[in-house]
Formats: structure tokens, C-alpha cells, sequence
């Protein structure tokens, strides 16, 4: 609790704000980056009279050189963690007698262009079933990082994480299966990104309907053999 | 002495018992199947995508299309979440009605789900007799809002509407209705033979198991995890409510099947004592005509038919939509544990297992 | 010339007219009795409460266009419906629909041959029907009717022999493979055979389902499984064919189960004189009654019951009913020997 | 005179389709040939007045044992091509040796037929039509009680080998 606003390696948060992030990232040629770069998530500090529940105690006990920063908002805590911690951290809080954290309900992430090194958000949301709270890890990754997968210690993250990959194009290293899940498989471009038009990739995909009818026919044919 | 190679059977998109578009390759030795890949996509419409460009108010419609056939629970969650950005406080008679309505559509969706459940195992007859209990409740929430399936029936803050007049009565009356109609089904399933045979025993899944896998909802519960996020996490009025949570013993589709239907049970009982304790009052909250959430993220999590569904939202304070939004989709979760359900079993456990893990295309691939 | 050629061939075609406009309406009574059971109205556009719905279907199925997928077996694709029906209508061969009528001053028996083995030719005919089914998930060249094909064959291998097993308890009673010799057998021992051998007729019925493809059996068409089964892939006449021989089969086994354990087109009581006034409704109404009270049972199951699973179908059939059915033929024959 | 036409009518065809079956190249249609075959002898056989071993000829064999081996074909069939041994003509020659063989056997029966002709005819054919039921059980199980014991012994065998080979774990 009282390391909590450490600037330490991986969050650069104050980095990046406004015109110099905009050219950073340039994927496929599309449109529009967020012009007025948005403004990064101001995961607030928990205040001075906020009831620490005993997990967060554990939590800051165990691992009390890693960096982590603790945000509480709206009555939801949030550990922040670096890339190279999250594997220990996760195990740490599925095992946890304190934390039991046996229930993930969501992998997700959100993208900020505007930080150009670290631009994904990944959030993991967690539950336990036993105790009844709640707690979420935000881990911040690059476009290259391999981001370590926890579905060794949470097997349902294997279709959330495979959908990040699909969405965002986060790499997830030591995933089982790691395919696209909701586009098709030849698909081009993350769309969740904020850089990838709302109106899709327009004709990017579909060049010409010939070469897609020639395409489908070999397809066919080597089936079929 | 003989080797048997594996068929590779493609079962779906357009199959009779994928409900929906979902399609799953099967490796099959005979008709035992070895292992499944579950290919899904079919229906993505980049529903996460296209919130973050409509404004806050416009969402609530979205996420009707979700869920389509548990829509009210769908808003229910969108509006609490952002209520909770915004620190709104939502009047109690509101929250009486959301509570009514999100029973309701759990009714709905579980006699869909128990229709369609039953038809994949060969009882056509049921499937008719649920679907016309579930137009019922179509009626009910026409006369509410003046939707049958889609409804937007809930607002930021508050409904858009109150109940109208007698709605009261006709919904303690269908009530009624449902509880005469239940024994009917179970006349026909309950202790069928048949129907015993072909669930009990079929894609068993042990509680740890089921948390892993991340399962939730009925699914989870028929594995004996008290875990219902109505009681864990109270939401809209359920603190005030009073209702068990059935649970499972073994785990298998017979459990999940007998769990929905005593939930169903559990629900008039909420629906009667909301509707019946319903309080005066507005029914709408104090709610900013610009509704611009401060910078920050929140998930907050519902209990819809399906599972837990669960909203993370990013704002940034400044636009008028979210600059995320996410949704945590129960039937994309809950199908994630399909192979490892019907690895051992045969095809036609397959399409009961499909049918009892109750899935909407609409929302596994949004 | 009269005898031997023309009669036969006139009986032929009345019979072969009756059961395909019996099969045409039966297919509406399904839709009529299932829709009733399900709070539905069922048909009801064509004519007045929608009698003329199967007119309409049948026109229907020969306007539609007849698909051969690629790369199928054509020659077998093609020979695959009509294997299925000519069995289902040959069969109908040796049923007598009543006794003799008396028709222009000759006496006119309402079967269209007697022979001698008539229980063992239906069996005969049966096991080819057999053929269609299995060369029609075969020839297709798709996954969904050869899963159907295999599952039927297994299937209809199994409950044949089931349906044959309970048939030997009749044969053991009645002393004759004839199947008016099987009628007058149970007329001569004043009772249907359906009171003694109630074991064999309940047999017989489950193995009759299972041989017709019906629910709780119809494995080999399931359509939330195998889409269609076996004929998945067939549309148009060739599909209708299909269609016409499952429901000619429903008629065959319930004809046979009438004749074998129902009496036949004997009334109720046959040997009771103070029931003479039963005797109005002709014999082949008899018939024609009991055959429809079975065919109605056949549908209300279908209403009823969810489908069997494969093992389990398999299980039912050799666990339980032919053991049932050995032990049924060893107790009938043992009483059979202590009487005398 | 109308008998032997009938005779010499399903005499061809049951050649013809005899050569069929081992001509098809598809094995599902020598199969399907095979089937039409026994449908053909089993007309032959109610020629002779025999119905009982006609429908009996359909049920075991089209109706039973053609449909298993339908079975095993439509699932082998679609799988690799079968293997070419070393020596191609093995296959030939073995054919051409059993074919002698055989020859050599139905020659010799015909023959011997010839040489005494006094061997009482066949006691089933000559059974009445309206008797061959019981005429059929009767021998079967006074004249022919061994022969039948054996067969039914053979078949069991048979059974259980085929259970051991299909299931190894057993």
C-alpha cells in the first residue's frame, strides 16, 4: 500500500501524452489514430481510509519488490503488475489461501495507441469462489511482447486470451492454441484495435471476387482428393 | 488387425442442433467421439467495437442483440455498470421492476432453453409446450415496453417506463399459470426413462473442474458450486429477495437439467415477492442530462440465464461513449468447456451436450 | 386365364392404390395427431381442415428439382429408394385384409396369395428393404448419410432378428407359416394371440419401431444428429420414395402385428354367437381398425418420448428384448409340449 | 416346356451376375451384384418347388450376411488403396490353380453322376411344397442331426474368433 506510486520500469504512465505517441503505431495503412490521444486510465490510488481487505494484505506481503501498484476505484481493486511478474502474481493469487482467486472471469485488454511502447491495457478479472471477492491485474504489453499466458493456472482463459490475440493482436507466449477465435483465420488486422477502422478493412481482404473463386476451387479440389 | 482411421465429421454451421450458427469439428473413432475443435465466429458483428463509437445512451439497445434471447438481462447489466461509473443511485421501485423483468427473462430464456434441450433429444413435444409458456412472458413484456424480443427496456439510471396498470396482476397470474405448467414438463422428462438415460451420466464435470474451465451460472451449480452472483454480489433488488440456489450433486446433464428447472421454480418466487412488495416511487434516478462517466474502468458482473455476464467498461471522461467496452459473454465461457465434455461420448451426446450448456450465438461471438 | 392372371393382377392394383393413398393420408395423420398432441392445428391450408395436404405434397415433391450431389454413386444413388419401397409394397402381398367376400355370385378371398411360408416371405422381404436404407447413406458421398447408413444397418440387423425371434412364438402357437392359416389358428383356439403371447406382441412393437426407423428409434434419420440420415442428400422423388416406403413399412408391421397378434380381420370374440351383431362391420373394417389403432400408437410415441441413443438402442435390443424373446420361445414351446 | 425356360432364364442370370460380382471393379457393386445373385438363386429354388429354402436362401443370406459384408466394405472401402505385392501375378496363378481344382471336383461329381446314376435324388426336392417346412425340420434334425451339430459348432467358433480379433483388449 505505501509503494504504490513508485515509478517503476514497466508502467511509464506519464509517458506519451498527446501528439508524439500519434505516429508511433502504423499498421495497414488505415485512417484516423484517435487525433486528441485520450487520456490514460487514471487507475486512482486507493485512499487513506479505504478497508483493505485481507487478499491485498497478502498480496503486498508476498511480493514486496515487485512493483506493484494498487489502484481502487468504485469499490474494485486493481493490482498492476509488470509483464515478467504476471506468471508468479497469477499463480500467487490463484494459490493464495488468503486469495483463492479460482474463478477468471475475463481476460480482456484495451488499447492506447497514445502510449506508444506499452499501448495494451490486459485486464484479469478475477473472483473466488470461496472467499466471494474480487480483484483485477492489469498487466501493460507492447505490440511484441510476448505476454506469459496464465492458462496453465486459469484453463478458461484459453478462448479469453485467444480472443485478445484475435482482437488486439496480443501475443500470448506458452498459449496452448493460440488461433484466431471470432474472425476468420485468413483475417488481416486486430479490430478491436483503435487504429483499425470502424467500417472494417474495406476491400483489403476481398481484392478481386475472381482470384477468391479461384482460390475457393483449389480449395475444393485438394479436399476432395 | 484393423486399423480404424478417425472421421473428421464438420458438424454445423447450418446443422439442425447447433442452435445457431456454431459449427464443431468432430474426430470421430466410429461414433465415439475423440476429440472436438469448436469453430465460432459465424455471427460476429463487432458488437464491442461498435459501442465504443455510439453514445451511452444507444448502448443499452446493443446489447439487446447480445443475449436476443435474454435481452432485459443484457440491459439490466450494461446500465448498472455504467450507473455505477456515474454514482447514480437507482430508485427502489426501479430496481424492483429490473428485478421483476431480469426473472422474468430468465424464466423466458430457461423455457427455450428446456424447449430446445428437449427437442436436440427427440421429445418434440416439449419444445412446444415451453414456447408457449415463454409467449406469456412475451405478452408480459410487450405490454411493458412494446417489444417481444428485443426490448431496450431499461435505462441509465432508472426504466424508461413505469409498469402499466394491472400489468401486476397478469404477471402474478402467469405466475400461476407456469406453476401449473411445470409438473407438465416433468411428466414428460423428469423420470422418463429414456430421458434419464440419455443425461444422466452424459459430460460430467466435477465442481474444481467447473471453475477452472470457467463455467458459470446453471452449469457450474449443477456441479455443487454455490456460486450465483444474484447472492454473492447482490444486484438491483435481489438483497431483498428471498430464493435458494439449487444445486447440483454430480455434475451431469441430468443435474443441470433438474438445476434450471427448480431455478424456474426460484424465479416465480422472486417474480412473486417483487411483485408483490413492489414500492412506490420514481423510476428513474438522478441522472445528468449528458451522461459522461468520469475517467476509469469498472467490470461488474450480472447473473443471466446463461451464466455470469459481466460489463468492463472503460471511460475516459471526455467522449461520449466508452472508450472500451467488454463484455463478458457466459455462453462464450460456458462453450469453452464443450470438448472437454464430450471427449468419450457419442455424437448424440454431443448435441445434448450443446443443448445443456444453453448457448445464444448472438452472444458467444457478439 | 381368368383365375390365375386377371384377378391377381386387379387385386394387385386395388391393393397397391389403397396402401399408397393409405400412406399419403397416414403421413397427414402423423402431422394431424402430433400437431393435436403439441396444442398445434397441424395442416390446414389445402381444402377444408387440410385433407387435401398430402394431394399438395406429393405435387409438390414431383415439381422439385431431383439433386445427385457430385461424385455420388449415380447408378446406386438412383436404385437406393426404390430397394426401400418395392420391399415395402411386395410385403403386402400375403397380408389378408379380411375373409372371403361374395362379389357378383364368386367368392373372392381379400388376399392376394396364400403361400404357404407367407410369415417367412415378409421376413424375407424385410431384410432387403435393408439394402436401400445402408446403399443410400452409402452412395451419397457425404459423412452425415453414411454415419446414417451404418447406424441403420446395425440397427435394423438387430431388431430384424428381435421381430423374427417373437415371430416363432406365433409360429409355435398357430402351427402354420401362413398367414390365414395363422388367422383361422387363432380362430380355431378362440382367443387372439395377442392374450397368450402378450410378452411377444410388446416385443414385437418396440422391435417394430426400431424396424421402421420410428422414434424413440429413428437413430438412423435423427435430425438433430445426423441432419436427415441415410437421406440427407436425396430430394424431390427420389426423397418422396423414401418417405412412402417408411410409412408402407409402418402399415406392413402393423398389418402383421394385427394378423399375428391382433386376430386379423376377426371381430373381437370371434367364437362368442351372442356378439353375432359385431358381425355388421365387415371383416376387412376389422382389419383395417386394428391396423390404424397400432399405426396410432406408432405416432403418439413419436409425441411422447425423446430418442434413444445408439448403445443404448443397441443394448435394448441385445440385453434385453432377444433374451426376452428366447426365453418367451422356450416357455411357449415348454407349455406347448405339457399340453399336449 | 414353360419350367425350362424359366431354368434357363435364371441359369443366365445368375451366371451373368455371378460374373458381375467378380468383374465390378467398386466393391460396393459386386456386393450389390452378389445380393441380386442370391435373389435369382432363390428364384431358382422356388422353381424347384422349394419356398421354404428360398425365403430362407433370402433372409440368411441377401438379408443377413450380404448386408454385413456391406458393412465392413462401405467402411474399408473408402480407406488407401490395397497393397500391390511384390509379385503381381501371385494372385493370378493361386486363382488359376483353385480354379483348376475346382473344375477338377465338379467334373469328377459329374462324372461319377453319370457313372451311378441310380443315386437317390435329394429327399428335400422332392418334397412336396406344402410339406418342405416340416419336411426340411425333420431331416435336419434326424438324417442330417450331426452335420447340423457341427455347422452350428463351426459357426460359434467362428463368433467368438471374430469377437477376439475385433476386440484385442479383450
Amino acid at each position: 500500500m505505501a509503494d504504490q506510486n513508485k515509478p517503476e520500469s514497466p508502467p511509464p504512465d506519464a509517458a506519451a501524452p498527446g501528439g508524439a505517441a500519434g505516429a508511433a503505431k502504423v499498421p495497414a495503412g488505415s485512417p484516423k489514430p484517435a487525433a486528441a490521444a485520450p487520456p490514460l486510465p487514471p487507475d486512482p490510488p486507493p485512499p487513506a481510509d479505504a478497508e483493505q481487505p485481507a487478499f491485498v494484505g497478502a498480496l503486498l506481503a508476498a511480493f514486496p519488490d515487485a512493483g506493484l501498484q494498487l489502484s481502487y476505484w468504485l469499490g474494485d481493486w486493481t493490482v498492476i503488475v509488470g509483464l515478467d511478474r504476471l506468471p508468479a502474481l497469477a499463480r500467487f493469487l490463484h494459490d493464495d489461501p488468503e486469495s483463492l482467486f479460482d474463478f477468471c472471469s475475463d481476460v480482456t485488454a484495451t488499447d492506447w495507441p497514445a502510449r506508444a511502447s506499452l499501448r495494451f491495457d490486459l485486464v484479469y478479472c478475477l473472483y473466488s469462489t470461496t472467499r466471494r471477492h474480487r480483484i483485477r491485474i492489469k498487466v501493460r504489453a507492447g505490440e511484441q511482447d510476448g505476454v506469459p499466458s496464465v492458462t496453465s493456472v486459469w484453463p478458461a482463459a484459453n478462448w479469453l486470451e485467444r480472443e485478445v490475440f484475435d482482437m488486439f493482436g496480443v501475443r500470448f507466449a506458452g498459449h496452448p492454441d493460440l488461433r484466431r477465435i471470432l474472425m476468420p483465420e485468413d483475417w488481416q488486422g486486430h479490430p478491436q484495435r483503435k487504429d483499425y477502422p470502424l467500417e472494417g478493412p474495406g476491400e483489403l481482404i476481398l481484392e478481386s471476387p475472381q482470384e477468391w473463386l479461384r482460390l475457393r476451387q483449389a480449395v475444393e479440389e485438394s479436399e476432395i482428393e | 488387425m484393423f486399423d480404424t482411421d478417425e472421421l473428421v465429421l464438420n458438424m454445423g454451421p447450418q446443422h439442425p442442433a447447433t442452435h445457431g450458427v456454431l459449427r464443431v469439428v468432430l474426430k470421430l473413432d466410429g461414433e465415439r467421439v475423440v476429440d472436438a475443435d469448436v469453430v465460432i465466429g459465424y455471427l460476429h458483428r463487432g458488437v464491442e467495437k461498435l459501442c465504443e463509437s455510439r453514445d451511452w445512451t444507444q448502448i443499452v439497445l446493443i446489447t439487446d442483440r447480445m443475449d436476443y434471447v435474454a435481452s432485459a438481462t443484457n440491459n439490466l447489466g450494461y446500465c448498472e455498470t455504467v450507473e455505477k461509473l456515474l454514482a447514480v443511485e437507482v430508485p427502489r421501485r426501479a430496481r424492483y421492476v429490473r428485478t421483476i423483468l431480469a426473472e422474468l427473462q430468465r424464466l423466458a430464456s430457461h423455457l427455450v432453453w428446456l424447449g430446445s434441450h428437449a427437442m436436440d433429444i427427440g421429445a418434440v413435444t416439449v419444445f412446444l409446450y415451453a414456447l408457449r409458456e415463454r409467449e406469456l412472458i412475451l405478452d408480459l413484456f410487450e405490454e411493458f415496453c412494446g417489444a417481444r424480443l428485443t426490448y431496450n427496456s431499461m435505462r441509465i439510471g432508472g426504466l424508461p417506463l413505469d409498469v402499466p396498470s394491472a400489468w401486476d396482476k397478469k404477471v402474478l397470474q402467469f405466475c400461476n399459470v407456469l406453476m401449473q405448467k411445470l409438473p407438465e414438463y416433468e411428466v414428460l422428462l423428469t423420470h422418463n426413462r429414456i430421458w434419464l438415460e440419455r443425461t444422466r451420466g452424459v459430460g460430467v464435470i466435477p465442481g474444481p473442474e467447473a471453475i477452472a474451465v470457467g463455467l458459470s451460472g446453471p452449469p457450474l451449480r449443477a456441479s455443487g458450486i454455490p456460486r450465483d452472483v444474484r447472492k454473492d454480489e447482490p444486484y438491483a433488488a435481489y438483497d431483498e429477495m428471498q430464493f435458494d440456489i439449487p444445486l447440483g450433486t454430480r455434475g451431469d446433464t441430468y443435474d443441470r437439467y433438474l438445476v434450471r428447472l427448480e431455478e424456474m421454480r426460484q424465479s416465480v418466487r422472486i417474480v412473486r415477492q417483487a411483485m408483490e412488495g413492489l414500492p412506490e416511487g420514481p423510476i428513474v434516478g438522478k441522472v445528468p442530462r449528458l451522461i459522461k462517466p468520469p475517467a476509469g474502468e469498472t467490470y461488474h458482473a450480472n447473473e443471466s440465464p446463461k451464466g455470469e455476464i459481466g460489463y468492463f467498461i472503460v471511460s475516459d471522461g471526455k467522449a461520449t461513449s466508452p472508450y472500451r467496452f467488454r463484455v463478458r459473454p457466459p455462453s462464450f465461457c460456458n462453450l469453452q468447456a464443450l470438448p472437454r465434455l464430450v471427449r468419450g461420448h457419442l455424437v448424440a451426446d454431443v448435441i445434448a451436450l450443446i443443448g445443456t450448456i444453453d448457448i445464444v450465438l448472438g452472444e458467444v461471438d457478439r | 386365364m381368368l383365375d390365375s392372371l386377371i384377378y391377381p393382377l386387379v387385386k394387385i392394383v386395388f391393393v397397391l392404390t389403397g396402401v399408397l393413398v393409405a400412406v399419403m393420408y397416414l403421413v397427414l395423420l402423423e402431422r394431424k395427431v402430433q400437431a393435436w398432441v403439441q396444442v398445434r392445428l397441424g395442416p390446414m391450408r389445402v381444402g377444408p381442415q387440410g385433407v387435401l395436404q398430402p394431394l399438395a405434397d406429393v405435387l409438390k415433391l414431383f415439381v422439385k428439382e431431383d439433386i445427385t450431389p457430385a461424385r455420388a454413386d449415380k447408378w446406386v444413388y438412383t436404385a437406393a429408394p426404390i430397394i426401400v419401397l418395392v420391399p415395402a409394397l411386395i410385403a403386402f402381398a400375403v397380408i389378408p385384409f379380411g375373409s372371403n367376400v361374395h362379389l357378383f355370385g364368386r367368392t373372392i378371398p381379400l388376399y392376394i396369395a396364400d403361400i404357404n411360408v407367407g410369415l417367412l416371405y415378409i421376413v424375407s422381404v424385410a431384410s432387403i428393404g435393408v439394402y436401400g436404407i445402408i446403399l443410400g447413406g452409402y452412395s451419397s458421398n457425404s459423412k452425415y448419410p453414411l454415419l446414417g447408413g451404418l447406424r441403420a444397418s446395425a440397427q435394423l440387423i438387430s431388431y430384424e432378428l428381435t421381430v423374427t425371434m417373437t415371430f416363432v412364438a406365433v409360429i409355435l402357437m398357430s402351427g402354420s407359416l401362413s398367414m390365414v392359416g395363422i388367422v383361422n389358428a387363432q380362430y380355431n383356439s378362440h382367443v387372439w394371440f395377442g392374450f397368450v403371447q402378450p410378452l411377444a406382441l410388446a416385443i414385437y412393437f418396440i422391435g417394430a419401431l426400431a424396424e421402421t426407423n420410428r422414434a424413440p428409434f429413428d437413430l438412423p434419420e435423427a435430425e438433430q444428429e445426423l441432419v436427415a440420415g441415410f437421406h440427407t442428400e436425396y430430394s424431390g422423388m427420389r426423397f418422396a420414395l423414401f418417405f412412402l416406403a417408411e410409412y408402407a413399412n409402418m402399415i406392413v408391421v402393423s398389418s402383421v402385428a394385427t394378423t399375428l397378434f391382433l386376430g386379423g380381420w376377426l371381430r373381437p370374440f370371434p367364437n362368442v354367437a351372442a356378439l353375432h351383431l359385431l358381425d355388421i362391420v365387415p371383416s376387412w373394417a376389422w382389419f383395417c381398425l386394428k391396423t390404424f389403432a397400432l399405426l396410432y400408437l406408432f405416432l403418439w410415441i413419436r409425441a411422447t418420448l425423446p430418442r434413444y441413443r445408439y448403445d443404448q438402442l443397441m443394448r435394448l435390443g441385445w440385453k434385453v428384448l432377444i433374451p426376452l424373446a428366447i426365453a418367451n420361445i422356450i416357455v411357449t414351446a415348454a407349455v406347448k409340449v405339457i399340453i399336449g | 416346356m414353360g419350367e425350362s425356360i424359366a431354368f434357363y432364364t435364371l441359369a443366365v442370370l445368375i451366371l451373368g451376375f455371378a460374373i458381375l460380382v467378380i468383374t465390378a471393379r467398386n466393391t460396393v457393386h459386386s456386393v450389390l451384384f452378389l445380393v441380386v445373385n442370391f435373389l435369382f438363386v432363390a428364384a431358382l429354388y422356388v422353381l424347384l418347388g422349394a419356398q421354404f429354402l428360398a425365403v430362407i436362401q433370402v433372409i440368411v443370406y441377401a438379408g443377413g450376411i450380404v448386408v454385413l459384408y456391406l458393412f465392413v466394405v462401405m467402411l474399408v472401402n473408402l480407406k488407401r488403396p490395397p497393397e500391390v505385392h511384390q509379385d503381381p501375378h501371385r494372385r493370378s496363378r493361386l486363382a488359376l490353380v483353385l480354379a483348376c481344382v475346382l473344375l477338377a471336383e465338379i467334373g469328377a461329381i459329374a462324372v461319377w453322376g453319370y457313372v451311378r446314376p441310380d443315386v437317390p435324388v435329394s429327399p428335400v426336392s422332392a418334397a412336396t411344397a406344402a410339406q418342405n417346412v416340416e419336411q426340411v425340420g425333420w431331416l435336419l434334425y434326424t438324417h442330417y442331426l450331426v452335420p447340423f451339430e457341427v455347422a452350428s459348432i463351426l459357426l460359434l467358433v467362428a463368433m467368438v474368433g471374430a469377437i477376439i480379433l475385433a476386440r484385442r483388449e479383450l
